[in-house]
């Protein structure tokens, strides 16, 4: 069975297990593993900029030099995790003397052989979207998603060059064979106030929030993302009013893997989806004939 | 040595944008050092490498061959086959031993006076501190 | 009237020149009986003596063949040089430097330490090295002084002609030979037994595109017999290398490596070639023009291999 | 700053900034704001240090998040 | 042994001051090799040119040595001088003491020496120098102009007028070019197809014209005044001279075309005329579209052109290759817009109600596809609030296009202004960097369009554009207020950036002609010779070598015109002699030939040896350099010459 090296991060170990575990599953029913790689850390979660403190960058190219024992590619699921592991890859490609002294630092020397990759990526590029189409058991018919991208997955663009910064179609291509009805609306790739939420939510909440009115205007009954800090963000913002009653105006968030799990015909709990998240979805379904198609 | 040692270099400057860069520096009146001696040649796609190999071995410290920047060559690509010439070169001087610093290509346009100033400079400094070459003597030493 | 006398020397060089003569087969008897040999080493045992013994100018022709690379060789050149009327640097060594003045890319300790102690089958646990005089009791012994830099023998005395190859072939031999018995001679200086052209103008194979996209060594590949091996990316020196050999590599299907020296107006035979070859990089961006610069082996040791001591710089720097 | 414009430091905005390199991506500079806020930040917090005040966060924020802003809004 | 004289020049102060020119005198004049040195305080003034001719006669120099600036300066004023005094003007050397010594070093001692090397680097080359006579060729007075556009027409008119043969070869049906789809020019609002017409007209009468339509240069062989070039023409399914251009084919072709002339707004035949005002006035087959050609299917138009008995049909016309002979060449390919498609954050492509400028400008012309009126592509309705975006994807150099389209703020005033004029209760904003309004009666224009149509200008970018039941969102930032801004706009124009014409790159090789860094042609000098590509022969005009308005593409069109005449002017043309020339000992290797940029170098089969063609060769000596025999020389700067000048440096 194929299997690719995994580094999962801090947050896919704690309030984001659900992510791990659906991403986890899916794989295996699509017939590759993900194999978690020996002694990760912390990535650090973002990517100092200060280019006089080495520090921080310490910790991203220990992962990277220890990955490299094992494969030349590392598969992240976190988009934060993703965004700083390229990156650091990059520079470490430089061979700048600032990458050397990280090297002697560190004991353990890495040089940019590691090729980081999200799990995005594996599935376009080596299980390929037409595989999917073929192995979905339980189509998701006329599921009103919208994709939310964030900054991390896309952007700085000329380092990631993970999708087109301003226009991405990804996310949208993978649901669509999933049988969803992906739903374009211009806020995909705003910011949701990230790390703002820590201290000063009372700045980051607008941010979110003018999200989820901008998906929910546009049609979108759901929310799909593949960062757990942006999903904390969409949720957190909702809260208040979710309270005072409106409750078909709350749009539930969902890791995009477990969307593809269910299309997969996996159960809910292995994709760690609780009742609650499993109404949403189907109210999320266009209401036809074959929208109550499911169980 | 008691007086600090002056290096010789010979540069060969195309006409059209070095040479025309070096005018510029004199009509800016900016200072650089007066090691260098140019030589006007119409592209630097005229430079045989013996000419570089003769300089040397005749006594300069040091050559400098000057031409448009690619794209920009008056003859559409001399200075394209002069970089072809000179990355061959560099290699078979760094077996005769001759450091990198004393034979150098550089595109220097019309415009770049300053660049040119500077480079004569950079270049009459490293190859100062490299110290003379002087190759007669090398070539001589017999027992 | 009296037959010419002739000598012939070998000093630095492989003795391959010494056999080059014996080419002329037959033709060697009535060499003999044309011309009086007064002094050949390799062939009958001579003493220097007998050499100082003789008149100055008292030789007509000496063919002197190796590069100078130690004392005796210098002394003999000189020796020669007051006997003889004409001297004649026979040979790539003499003439060039020839494949011993690649000792000039090393120095003498360097080559002593590589002779004496490094090679695997070299057995000298007390380090000795070449004394140019030992004491013993039956008194003092002494050896030719070896020279840090190989030198060309114009670059030591005077030379009258020079004449080309690594050998010189067999044909071209017996026609220098004849032109000093009793042929015309060219003004002292000129190249002898050699073209005025380059290998190319007698090289039968056909060039079409000279475009060098990769560099090919000879054992990668057997090359298209047709074809210029240039435009088939071997390395071939021909363009840059007197022709008069009759193109011999060539027809084995190997390239010229130069041995018979460079053009009457070339500046300096290897910087020629490497000027020639790079031009013709089929490459325009810094990277691939780099990438097929570093591919070129050893460009030292390609464009003088026989030319060194004779080039420009003659020896690397040390 | 290179104008001394010490005031820059006290600007609200820089600690607004969430690095989501949006500006970075619009620019026809190709300036990178958000680096230039952090460097600002890191000027100002190396000037006088500062920790979150860690009672504040609420409980269940992930740990990216955590970390993440200590990174960027605190000196460490 | 030649008689050299060294002259040396005081220029004023300028070499005097820092170096001693009384020592350069008398030191040189010791020299075996110089028979005589002066010096004199300007040697370019009339005494001094005396001192230089006198000199010349009296100690009867057959080479000269003149020290003084560079030779960018006064070589031609000496070389003259030189000549007039009997000398062949290629015995006559500069030594540049001012520029690279006087100038740039402070020392005098140190200026003093170096300028001791420059002379002396000169008396050895010039002691090498043979003396020569230029070459003469002779010029086919005939012009080539590529591009049937405002530069190509003007240009075309000009060389015609002054009684010269022009061939005007056009790729499309039409000549008339981008200027033909506008519908006003700023800043004087003449309508433009009005003030074009007449001299398209012009043109195609005129009998020193041969115009080509449907058709493209495929090869360039030849040079400066004797040009050989093969154009290709497609198929001529129309006979131009017949065609009355009565309409009748298009009426019964079955075969519906988005129209290119109006950026597919609006619908064609498969036959068609390009515009109402299209010269040559004669109908055009489009065969990719056609329904008809081989095996013949259709054939109604040719049915309905023949029953009218005009008969200029004919369906099995074939291209057709013609090998002109021209001296001098024109280039007039103009430009293209910017694919808007690549700007995703402004939404062009997504959303129908996003165009660029062009296409809102062919909605403004009477002729247009709205017949002038301003409608929203999505539903047709008036647009009540727009929003136009300049430098779109322009200034960009991280993302698109890093140059300045130079038009943009102008045409964008105007489109918003008649945008106003059309729709009195809308309103106009428009983002933009900074207003560049450069140009007779610009500024006053731009600001005659803000104050009395009241335009609303944002300084600042817009970030994004997206739709949003029915409105365009336009978020921007207002860094005047520096208060972040949205608009919900009915449309949104993009101000994109010119690019040159697609097919330039491949002109350009088969030209010979280089292009810049953004795939413009290139001028052989920024500012002394932006008419004239580095390629002798070959001229520039319009927003082919860079983005231009109207005024200024007819200028330089007229210029180039004046160029060319001035090459034709005389039946022959002198070339500098200092040429490569073959030596006797070449083998005929073969390593030069594809070394030489202009072909001048060929291997002669039966010689075995390689040959120069004098007119073709500039002299660059990259094939000298790179003769693995020195068997190639360049005249006057041969290799004994430059290792003598080595010498004289390391001396």
């Amino acid at each position: 069975m194929q299997s690719y090296l995994y580094f999962p991060g801090c947050t896919l170990r704690t309030v984001a297990k659900d992510y791990d575990a659906s991403a986890k599953a899916c794989a295996r029913a699509l017939g590759f593993e993900l194999k978690e790689m020996q002694g990760w850390l912390c990535c650090g979660a973002v990517l100092s900029n200060v280019e006089d403190n080495l520090m921080t960058r310490a910790g991203p190219n220990r992962i990277l030099a220890r990955a490299q024992q094992e494969s030349d590619r590392l598969v992240t699921l976190c988009a934060g995790c993703y965004n700083v592991l390229k990156r650091t890859d990059l520079r470490a490609k430089l061979a700048s003397p600032a990458q050397q002294s990280i090297n002697t630092f560190n004991e353990d020397s890495y040089n940019g052989r590691v090729d980081v990759v999200h799990f995005l990526e594996i599935l376009r590029d080596q299980v390929g979207f037409d595989a999917i189409e073929k192995a979905v058991k339980a189509p998701l018919k006329g599921v009103r998603v919208g994709a939310y991208y964030g900054c991390l997955l896309l952007r700085p663009f000329e380092e990631m060059k993970f999708d087109d910064p301003n226009r991405p179609s990804i996310l949208e291509n993978l649901l669509m064979r999933l049988g969803c009805t992906p739903i374009d609306y211009p806020a995909r790739t705003d910011c949701c106030g990230s790390y703002l939420s820590v201290g000063s939510s009372e700045n980051s909440q607008p941010m979110s929030a003018t999200i989820v009115k901008s998906a929910h205007s546009c049609g979108a009954r759901l929310l799909t993302v593949g960062c757990p800090l942006c999903k904390y963000n969409l949720e957190s913002s909702q809260i208040p009013r979710a309270k005072n009653a409106s409750a078909e105006k709350f749009l539930p968030v969902v890791y995009f893997t477990q969307l593809l799990g269910l299309a997969l015909g996996l159960r809910p709990e292995e994709l760690e989806l609780d009742m609650q998240q499993m109404q949403a979805i189907r109210e999320a379904q266009i209401p036809t004939s074959e929208g109550r198609d499911r169980h | 040595m008691e007086k600090t040692f002056e290096p010789k270099i010979v540069g060969f400057l195309c006409k059209w944008c070095s040479y025309a860069g070096a005018d510029l520096a004199g009509t800016s009146r900016m200072k650089y050092p007066p090691n260098l001696n140019a030589m006007r040649v119409n592209c630097s796609g005229r430079i045989d490498p013996s000419f570089v190999l003769r300089a040397l071995a005749s006594g300069a410290d040091g050559v400098l061959i000057a031409g448009c920047h690619p794209g920009d060559c008056h003859y559409t690509n001399g200075n394209v086959k002069t970089l072809r010439r000179f990355r061959l070169l560099q290699r078979m001087l760094d077996q005769f031993g001759i450091e990198r610093e004393r034979v150098r290509l550089e595109w220097i346009s019309a415009s770049e006076g300053e660049r040119y100033a500077r480079v004569v400079r950079g270049m009459t400094e490293e190859i100062r501190s490299l110290g003379p070459l002087n190759w007669k003597t090398t070539m001589e030493v017999a027992a | 009237m009296t037959k010419p006398k002739i000598a012939f020397n070998w000093a630095s060089s492989c003795g391959g020149c010494e056999i080059a003569i014996f080419e002329l087969g037959a033709k060697i008897i009535d060499l003999a009986n044309k011309v009086d040999i007064v002094f050949w080493p390799a062939v009958m045992d001579y003493k220097y003596s007998d050499l100082e013994a003789m008149p100055e100018k008292g030789i007509d022709v000496s063919f002197f063949n190796g590069a100078i690379q130690n004392s005796e060789n210098e002394h003999l050149a000189q020796l020669l040089r007051a006997k003889s009327k004409l001297l004649v640097a026979f040979g790539s060594c003499a003439y060039l430097g020839g494949i011993p003045s690649l000792a000039n890319t090393s120095n003498r300790d360097q080559i002593f330490a590589n002779s004496y102690i490094e090679t695997s089958t070299t057995e000298n646990p007390e380090k000795i090295f070449p004394q140019i005089k030992v004491q013993k009791d039956e008194g003092e012994l002494t050896i030719p002084e070896f020279y840090n830099t190989v030198k060309t023998l114009d670059q030591v005395v005077d030379v009258d002609y020079y004449v080309p190859g690594c050998p010189p072939v067999g044909e071209q031999v017996s026609k220098v030979i004849s032109q000093f018995v009793g042929g015309e001679l060219p003004p002292i200086g000129a190249v002898l037994g050699a073209s005025e052209k380059s290998l190319c103008h007698e090289c039968k194979r056909v060039r079409t595109d000279k475009k060098i996209t990769k560099i090919v060594r000879s054992y990668q590949t057997i090359p298209d017999h047709q074809k210029c091996l240039l435009e088939q990316g071997i390395i071939c020196m021909g363009p840059a290398t007197r022709g008069g050999c009759g193109s011999i590599c060539l027809d084995a299907n190997m390239p010229c490596r130069g041995c018979y020296g460079p053009l009457p107006k070339a500046i300096d035979q290897g910087a020629k070639m490497l000027s020639a070859l790079s031009s013709i990089f089929d490459a325009d961006s810094e990277e691939d023009i780099q990438r097929l610069a570093d591919s070129v082996p050893d460009p030292l040791g390609t464009f003088y291999r026989f030319g060194l001591a004779h080039s420009l710089l003659r020896r690397t720097k040390q | 700053m290179q104008l001394g414009l010490q005031e820059v430091l006290d600007a609200k905005s820089l600690w607004l900034c969430a690095t989501c390199f949006a500006c970075e991506t619009q620019c026809p500079r190709g300036l990178d704001v958000s680096k230039i806020c952090e460097a600002l930040r890191t000027i100002k917090l190396r000037q006088d240090p500062y920790e979150l005040n860690i009672e504040a966060v609420s409980a269940d924020i992930p740990q990216q998040g955590l970390v993440s802003a200590y990174r960027k809004l605190s000196s460490y | 042994m030649k008689r050299v004289g060294l002259f040396v020049c005081h220029c004023g102060l300028n070499i005097a001051r820092t170096v001693d020119i009384k020592d350069i005198v008398e030191k040189t004049s010791k020299r075996s090799d110089i028979v005589f040195a002066a010096d004199h305080k300007y040697l370019c003034s009339e005494p001094g040119q005396a001192l230089i001719k006198d000199s010349i006669r009296q100690h009867k120099l057959d080479a000269i040595v003149v020290a003084a600036c560079s030779p960018a300066m006064h070589e031609a004023t000496f070389k003259t001088i030189a000549q007039l005094s009997g000398l062949n003007k290629y015995n006559c050397e500069i030594a540049n003491i001012r520029e690279q010594s006087s100038w740039v070093h402070d020392d005098p001692q140190k200026a003093t020496e170096k300028a001791h090397i420059i002379v002396s680097e000169a008396i050895e080359k010039v002691k090498l120098n043979e003396p020569l006579q230029p070459i003469t060729v002779p010029v086919t007075r005939k012009v080539l102009i590529i591009g049937g556009g405002i530069a190509g027409i003007r240009a075309s008119l000009d060389v015609a007028n002054a009684g010269y043969q022009v061939y005007l070869v056009e790729k499309s049906g039409s000549i008339g070019g981008r200027m033909a789809q506008l519908s006003e020019t700023f800043p004087t609002l003449d309508c433009a197809i009005c003030i074009l017409g007449p001299l398209m007209v012009e043109v195609y009468r005129h009998p020193n014209i041969k115009l080509l339509r449907l058709s493209q240069v495929e090869e360039v062989r030849g040079y400066i005044g004797n040009f050989k070039v093969k154009v290709r023409q497609e198929p001529e399914y129309v006979d131009v001279a017949k065609c009355n251009a009565c309409g009748e084919c298009a009426k019964v072709c079955p075969a519906d075309v988005p129209n290119e002339f109006d950026f597919g707004l609006t619908w064609r035949k498969a036959i068609y005329t390009p515009f109402a005002q299209a010269v040559p006035p004669a109908y055009v087959l489009d065969a990719k579209n056609c329904l008809g050609l081989l095996p013949q299917a259709c054939g109604e138009c040719k049915k309905a052109c023949d029953q009218l008995g005009t008969a200029c049909m004919n369906l099995d016309a074939w291209p057709q290759t013609h090998e002109l002979e021209v001296g001098a060449i024109i280039v007039a390919t103009g430009y293209e817009l910017y694919d808007a498609t690549k700007l995703t954050e402004y939404g062009y492509g997504t959303c129908p109600d996003v165009m660029t400028s062009i296409e809102f400008e062919r909605m403004l012309s009477a002729s247009g596809p709205t017949l002038g009126e301003i409608r929203r592509p999505s539903d047709g309705r008036v647009p009540r609030e727009i929003v136009f975006i300049q430098c779109a994807g322009q200034r960009e150099p991280e993302t698109a296009l890093p140059y300045c389209s130079k038009i943009c703020c102008m045409y964008t005033a105007r489109h918003a202004m008649m945008f106003r004029e059309k729709v009195p209760e809308g309103q106009a904003y428009v983002f933009y960097m900074d207003i560049r309004a450069g140009g007779k009666g610009y500024e006053e224009f731009v600001k005659r369009c803000q104050e009395e149509r009241g335009l609303l200008y944002l300084r600042g970018r817009v970030a994004k554009v997206y739709e949003e039941n029915g409105k365009l969102i336009v978020k921007g930032v207002d860094t005047i207020s520096g208060k972040r801004v949205q608009i919900n706009a009915d449309l949104v124009v993009l101000a994109v950036g010119m690019i040159p014409s697609a097919g330039s790159k491949e002109l350009a090789s088969t030209l010979k002609a280089s292009l810049d860094a953004n795939g413009f042609f290139s001028e052989a000098h920024p500012k002394l010779r932006p008419l004239e590509s580095p390629t002798a022969g070959i001229y520039l005009a319009g927003a082919g070598q860079a983005p231009k308005d109207i005024p200024e593409t007819v200028a330089q069109a007229s210029g180039a015109a004046a160029k060319a005449l001035d090459l034709l002017s005389s039946p022959t043309l002198e070339r500098e002699p200092t040429v490569a020339q073959v030596l006797e000992t070449c083998s005929g290797c073969g390593i030069c030939i594809p070394l030489c940029p202009y072909e001048a170098l060929t291997l002669n089969a039966n010689t075995n040896q390689a040959e120069v063609s004098e007119a073709l060769c500039e002299g660059c000596g990259t094939c000298v350099a790179s003769c693995p025999s020195s068997s190639l020389s360049l005249r006057n700067l041969t290799d004994q010459q430059i290792l003598a000048m080595i010498e004289a440096i390391v001396a």
